[in-house]
């Protein structure tokens, strides 16, 4: 590439000279200039944008990417016990493998005819979450858990015309955040206090706000501190009771040994499936899910995209198409509902090869090995002098509340003495959760061995000492 | 000897491609269910482990205990690896296509390097709550790119978060909303303006975000006039909301005046740069002056569609508005990045953490790899490809692009089958469906249909001369078949993986199914 | 409501599947060039480099230098790619069928865990010259690997070295000759027997290594019996190369016995093992004392086929025979690996450095999934496979299994349409043809037909009992066209990539044409 | 998975019990054990066999395999200088995304009409060597250079009828080897000697020992030692003056800047293709071709697959087939030329696509890069007291032999302290070529900056002061 030739890009065809030349003559047009006419020329930008010097082959800039991302620590390098709304879980190498494929990587959106596999995959996807959940709607995944859960609230408050709702204090300051700022034009979001011994939501500080302005009540199991509600089917029946809806967040990940929530009465089920065969990939691997019966006065609330099984014009061949597709903003604009637009379809995908290979006794097995691990876990922790571990007398899944009350040392220096270990400690939930004094939140799932958890908790006595 | 090559050319072009979609006809995966297979095993818990913890199931309260196992599929891995192996087949990627035909949608090439990159465990295993001083790599991507798109659109301040445009647009809206209510204005503005040609997100967005949508519609020229606006904007205006160029390819000359209306009257600009395509280099949001804009990273900046999504829609604001932008930000303090949770006007959490980060990787590789010229040149490839398109359509019977007759067109052009449809009753839709048998895809457009029988092509600089000529083609055939042969193109598709679809069902509540368990709940019935 | 999957069943069981190929109707790649285009930037040379290096292609001898740019074609990157993931999709990988057709082959499922650990930088960026301290891994590997094959062939010592099966046999013929050699007989022990239902590189590799060939056809048992041994042994064997289970998937109950023949008259035996998949755990070269054999790590132990490589063929021998491997060997000092290359006997180099090591990863790794347990399951499930796949084609019009009549079979057989021909016209390569319309693959045998109209079918323990059925349907439908509509078996394909090939041109030095260049030389003429 | 239920194999789906009993039933077997009856008792294996424990979830195996192969150090990690018959060039991702496929990956070896797409890529891999080299025969790719180079010369054995070949003594040891069991049976191997300053084949020597007994002359352009052979014409018009048929192995990354050598008379060009997309992986990244010229006599004596174009029934369909496949011991056993079975068509498929992608402006690009950086390496690494590079006084390509006679200390030595810079460097030679003292083969391709090439001088610097 001599300097004086211009850069012909090996992903731009067109920028050979001669091409340009021939295609420019072909429209008539002098220069490309001609096709910019309408941009005046104030709005031009003059000068050559200040990039920085480009890599322009593929070599050199594949030197620099790896050269900036070695700078990243890996939870393989490191043990890493973070979970709080991204986890940890084995991703099979078949979800890899099919969600790499170019042809499910680089599609849209459109016409079910050139993209059959991807409407059926999504299709089957939906139809896998269905059996995990025990209800029959399920959407092409959303965003993330956050906006899944604030969008299930919408609906709720437009199903019931009503404005307000319930929303138990253990949720995330995150969700939290974002519950706040997206169901602020319609719906006031008001919290639930919990039992400070088990950190079960308080059922009577719910009795006590409910009322017929309650649009519904959301709450999580298990919860994002990592215990299982027990009492789901009073809740339900008290947002029942009061014509509010029932919301539960779950982990899909533990329904091979929980009761999907519909049981116990939920009307809109949510969550997220990144850990159903999703990276973290520093939280780009979310989706969010809704769930709900199959009524048409839920199912005309979604905005998200629903896919559908139909007939074709040849017997006995499945077709899909979107289900209602006038709801959508796609269709009317600011009378449908919410907006849709891009969304996380292949993490859709992909939970569904996930769930396909994990089968039902693969979902009994990790959701019994992560229970089993964790509570390995906290049982080892809670042995170290100073901490306390599980914090809340219940029954917890894959992460729990470890309280550093006893050692004198904050949780931020806990972590930056575990990091010399290469260990990540938990979260530390001090800001977000100040009543639970020096505590953080730990996560175990079948990622960890009994040697991993050992290490750990050698490493705490070593650091807290 | 038999020259083969010859019968494949006539006139010196390439005849067109005899094409067949694979098809497998595949069941649904429950279908394919042998009780007792196993797709993957799990590791097993240490003996030592499980005698110390004891029974843990029996821990969980009894009601909340999953009492049948979930009716999930069972089979073997290889076994699902080929189902979905062969649905992955029967899906026309851009890997795969001419993928001109997806308007406004901006199919181009994703480089695999990329997605190599982002494969790297340095990106796939870190946890987004990690100490910062194990993060800097994926920072420092994260702050760098913000630098990017920052001189690419002249704004003061980025935020990554939102995971598509349309989430993008909805923070933007709440910022407006922020902003008006910071002024203690919010109660009194609550109108956002649009434009029928703007993505239908920023009506249907703004609407989530609270506001009430006037939307505006095109003259002769393919925009409102200034005059349009003016009439628009009041004091109830809390902003603007407008694609530009819009969905027809045509650009607003009068933008500037536009934002100056609305800005007199008190509002707040967003600029929707989804689709930023055709003037990366070219022209900007900061020279008209608007106050916030965001950029689709999964369009303009490469990072494949993944049949819709994750994505990243990336916001940018001025100086004035940056105390809104979602929390964290991103802060170098030129030896290490670090992340600013203490944002007390923040409108707060968009998306979980801090976006899709691999989606931004990808993009920042994809500049790194092209630099400022690259864009630039991106965008007059991109642009030279769709006038030379519009050129070629237009010479085929029955299609023309309505508005600015003989003007150029940015990055896309709205095409009009409305004579070919007069003529012959064939509709966009059927077009498209034929097509379909020749291995590329085809749009319509937006709703409502403005533009009767729509059809919106996007070349973006992907394609080379040869393939624009080669989609031509296909829709001059069709075209042709549409006047001598209708039923053809009628009872297309022929050569795709399905044949037509009866649609009813799918708005009839008594018959749709979203999933496996509801239709046969439904056909049992 | 209409219920769809019920017109996909018809008795309870799943109707054909409607299928086709993916026909994408490519170019060859060279009409896709357009001049200019480029598929990836070389990096440049620093300035200071070039400064100070000067003009480097002067330097090259006059004569030595190109004078015109090699035709290369100019691509876009976008372009290659898709060309190449069109070709993807008209091939039909075992990941994508019931891939029981290509008998003798033991296409199983390569699991995919398996490529993604070869795909790692510790395994595709190390060299195979590196100082040994820092390739401990790698070494580990595949000295661990060569532990696990002495235990399952009884062997002493193993080289992972040769290329592929073939490769293996000619080094394992090498052996024998230079032990030979070493004994002062190879000049007289010019002889090597085999069977023709042994692989045809057992007669090819033993040839090209410089013996005659002595190769037994079977009686009526599917097999030459002890007798026809014992003629063929003199005090010319070199040694006896073959199969067992021979390709017809019959075992040879004599085997002991011929080795000891062969022993006997100063000959060494050497066991084709490249397909072992019925016998892992059950039967093994030591017990009958082979003095040598090989495995495929391509086949039995799961490694993908490529297409037809790369591959392994490890080769293992006795004790005795050890110092003849091919330099160098790994050994292991309790602590570290190492390559010792000081030995004076070896037949020396049979491959470039170690053999493919990735396809040795991949097969350790698929061992320490399965352990001891699960190898001797993958043979009992694959000969079950066989012989419940036996008991359903031979249910089918005009098909049968030669020799040994209602005796089972081990992991493959050899049918016969012989009946079908002589009734309909159609022979074996025709049906598999047929097949192709349907999805699967379909072998005949290797050559000399001695089973006429043959039919190779192997399933291998990777299908299941559904996959099994449905593949046993589309031979039913194929034999009944065969007998109601022999035409349209005649001009299969239908449902293919292409169409009838006319192979005439292949065998004719006139018309051939290898690559591109030659064709249009032809053609031209 | 509990101790007592037998192990259903992910990778085995008839493993469940429930169906393999069906399916004895099915076949009337009372077990798997009548399957074997034929086998006879003696030799049955009667223990179970002794293998590793395995680790039966793809997590834990993953983990174990992980473990081993972290004890390796890249090429990455360090800088890499070793060559000599492997070489560290950069592989384009299409590379690794087209031979990743599914499809091709897991294809095999039997009709064209599944299997089309490999037929044609195949085809055209052939088509562009084949403008590499001027030549209009490619064969599909056989195991590795050695290979190829052996079956060339018993090609031009058959073809001449004569049964002895000449080789430049600047070959490889490990070629060498190979050549001399494989050529064993029909060709005595002798070797000619080479210029001790310039390194070029003696032509005297060759003068001297040719004859009417020659079937071959084999030489490589570049050589082993990395210098160009300057002397091609000479060689071939001695060659077949003699009625000898001239084979030049060849690497092909310098056929952009280096003449095919059928233009300076080789009849047979042979050489590996590794360099053209492959990565190093220890060696498994080879793959040789063999080129010759259409004509029968040449066609004839190849042993391996030829795929030939061919037309079909349909009207400009290009289908694809086996041409003269009764050469092969597929067609005839022992009848055949040599031998043909599995070989490297992956990697033939890879190469196409690195060409494709390369292309013809790329090829000269990379082959005058490569040169640049080796000549700059060579005068950096030359200017460090006591070292000399290059050895020989002839152009070099991308290797080069480098002296360290006057630094007192060994290669290996050397060596062992670049470790410790993190630096691999060049394979010593001492054994190979004991006649050039202490001496290295050093690699440099278009992988290296000049930084990399400035870290090597420095350290070598350090090293041998
Ligand atoms: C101009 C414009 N704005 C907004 C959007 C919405 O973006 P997303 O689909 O990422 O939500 C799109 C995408 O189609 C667009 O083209
Ligand atoms: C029994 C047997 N022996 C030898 C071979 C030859 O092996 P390869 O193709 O790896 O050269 C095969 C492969 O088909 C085989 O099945």
């Amino acid at each position: 590439m001599s300097k004086e030739k211009p850069t012909v890009y090996s992903y731009i065809p067109n920028s050979v000279p001669k091409v340009k030349n021939q295609m420019l003559k072909a429209v008539g047009a002098k220069s490309v200039e001609d096709f910019f006419e309408d941009i005046p020329e104030k709005l031009r930008l003059k000068k050559k944008m200040n990039l920085p010097k480009p890599f322009l082959s593929e070599q050199s800039l594949r030197r620099h990417v790896e050269g900036i991302l070695s700078k990243n620590k890996t939870c393989q390098e490191y043990l890493n016990f973070l979970g709080a709304g991204c986890w940890q879980h084995y991703v099979p190498a078949v979800c890899d493998e099919v969600n790499q494929r170019g042809e499910f990587l680089t599609a849209y959106a459109v016409e079910p005819y050139d993209d059959h596999g991807r409407f059926q995959a999504l299709f089957e996807f939906a139809s896998m979450m269905g059996e995990l959940l025990n209800m029959d709607v399920v959407n092409v995944p959303t965003y993330d858990w956050l906006q899944a859960a604030a969008t299930s609230i919408r609906m709720a408050s437009r199903i019931t015309g009503r404005h307000e709702a319930y929303v138990s204090r253990t949720i995330s300051a995150d969700k939290l955040s974002k519950l706040r700022d997206y169901c602020k034009p319609e719906i006031q979001v008001k919290l639930l206090d919990y039992d400070s011994e088990t950190g079960q939501l308080d059922i009577n500080s719910l009795k006590t706000g409910i009322s017929s302005k309650t649009a519904a009540i959301y709450f999580e199991n298990p919860s994002y501190l990592g215990f299982i509600e027990a009492y789901g089917d009073e809740i339900s029946k008290i947002a029942h009771d009061h014509g509010a809806i029932c919301i539960v967040g779950i982990d899909p990940i533990s329904l091979g040994i929980l009761i999907p929530p519909i049981d116990y009465g939920a009307d809109i089920v949510c969550g997220d499936i990144q850990p159903l065969g999703m990276h973290m990939q520093f939280g780009g691997g979310h989706a969010g899910f809704i769930a709900t019966r199959d009524e048409e006065k839920y199912v005309m609330e979604y905005p998200s995209r629903l896919f559908g099984i139909a007939p074709t014009s040849v017997e006995g061949e499945y077709g899909f198409g979107d289900v209602a597709y006038e709801r959508t903003s796609f269709a009317v604009r600011e009378e449908g509902k919410e907006f849709i637009g891009t969304a996380t379809a292949l993490w859709g995908i992909t939970a569904g090869v996930y769930l396909a290979l994990i089968g039902p006794q693969g979902m009994q097995e990790i959701g019994e090995g992560i229970m089993q691990r964790s509570r390995y876990a906290m049982s080892q922790i809670s042995n170290i002098k100073g901490i306390k571990s599980p914090v809340f007398k219940s029954t917890h899944f894959k992460e729990f509340v470890v309280n550093f009350d006893g050692t004198g040392k904050t949780v931020a220096e806990i972590n930056k003495a575990l990091l010399r270990h290469k260990i990540f400690g938990g979260k530390d939930l001090t800001k977000e959760f100040p009543e639970l004094g020096n505590s953080a939140l730990y996560c175990v799932t079948e990622v960890h061995t009994k040697d991993d958890i050992d290490r750990l908790a050698n490493a705490l006595m070593e650091v807290v000492e | 000897m038999k020259d083969i090559t010859e019968k494949r050319y006539s006139g010196g072009k390439p005849k067109l491609r005899r094409f067949h979609q694979a098809k497998w006809d595949e069941p649904i995966i429950f279908e394919l269910s042998n009780e007792g297979e196993r797709g993957i095993l799990i590791p097993e818990v240490e003996d030592r482990v499980k005698t110390e913890v004891g029974d843990v199931l029996s821990t969980i309260p009894r009601n909340m205990r999953r009492r049948q196992l979930p009716k999930l599929p069972e089979l073997s891995q290889s076994r699902v690896l080929r189902h979905f192996i062969r649905l992955s087949q029967e899906t026309l990627g851009t890997d795969l296509n001419i993928d001109v035909g997806q308007g406004t949608c901006t199919m181009k090439y994703s480089p695999k390097i990329n997605e190599q990159l982002v494969r790297m465990p340095q990106m796939t295993e870190i946890h987004p709550l990690q100490d910062e001083e194990t993060v800097q790599g994926i920072l420092e991507v994260l702050y760098k790119f913000e630098q990017i798109l920052k001189e690419v659109s002249g704004l003061d301040q980025f935020s990554l978060q939102p995971g598509a445009g349309s989430q993008a647009i909805y923070a933007n809206a709440s910022i407006i909303r922020a902003y008006h209510e910071a002024r203690g204005e919010a109660d009194q503005r609550n109108e956002i303006i649009t434009t029928i040609f703007s993505h239908p997100s920023n009506a249907a967005c703004a609407k989530t975000a609270g506001f009430k949508i006037i939307t505006l519609y095109p003259d002769e020229k393919g925009y409102p006039d200034l005059e349009a606006f003016k009439a628009a904007v009041s004091e109830r205006t809390a902003g603007l909301m407008i694609t530009n160029p819009e969905d027809t390819g045509i650009f607003n000359p009068n933008i500037e005046e536009i934002v100056k209306v609305v800005h007199k009257a008190g509002g707040l600009c967003s600029y929707d740069q989804a689709n930023a395509n055709g003037i990366l280099g070219i022209t900007r949001a900061r020279e008209p002056s608007f106050d916030l804009c965001h950029f689709n990273l999964h369009k303009s900046f490469s990072a494949p569609h993944g049949c819709g999504g994750p994505a990243v829609g990336a916001m940018g604001v001025t100086k004035e508005l940056a105390k809104f932008l979602p929390v964290p930000v991103i802060e170098f303090d030129g030896s290490k990045y670090r992340l600013n949770y203490d944002r007390p006007e923040s409108i707060g959490k968009v998306r979980s953490f801090y976006g899709v980060a691999p989606v931004v990787l990808k993009a920042y590789a994809w500049v790194m790899n092209l630099g400022a010229e690259g864009l630039k040149e991106v965008a007059e490839v991109a642009v030279l490809n769709n006038n030379y398109l519009l050129k070629k359509v237009l010479e085929i019977r029955g299609v023309s692009a309505p508005y600015a007759k003989g003007k150029r067109r940015i990055e896309q052009v709205r095409y009009s089958w409305e004579k070919l449809t007069r003529d012959t009753g064939i509709h966009s839709e059927e077009i498209g469906i034929r097509a379909a048998d020749f291995g590329v895809h085809y749009w319509t457009s937006h709703h409502p249909f403005i533009v009767p029988e729509p059809c919106t092509l996007e070349p973006t600089e992907s394609y080379s001369k040869s393939d624009l000529d080669e989609y031509v083609e296909i829709l001059r055939q069709v075209s042709d078949e549409a006047y001598t042969n209708p039923k053809l193109v009628k009872t297309a598709p022929h050569n795709s993986t399905i044949h037509k679809i009866h649609h009813a069902p799918l708005d009839d509540p008594s018959q749709w199914a979203m999933t496996w368990r509801a239709y046969r709940k439904k056909v049992r019935k």
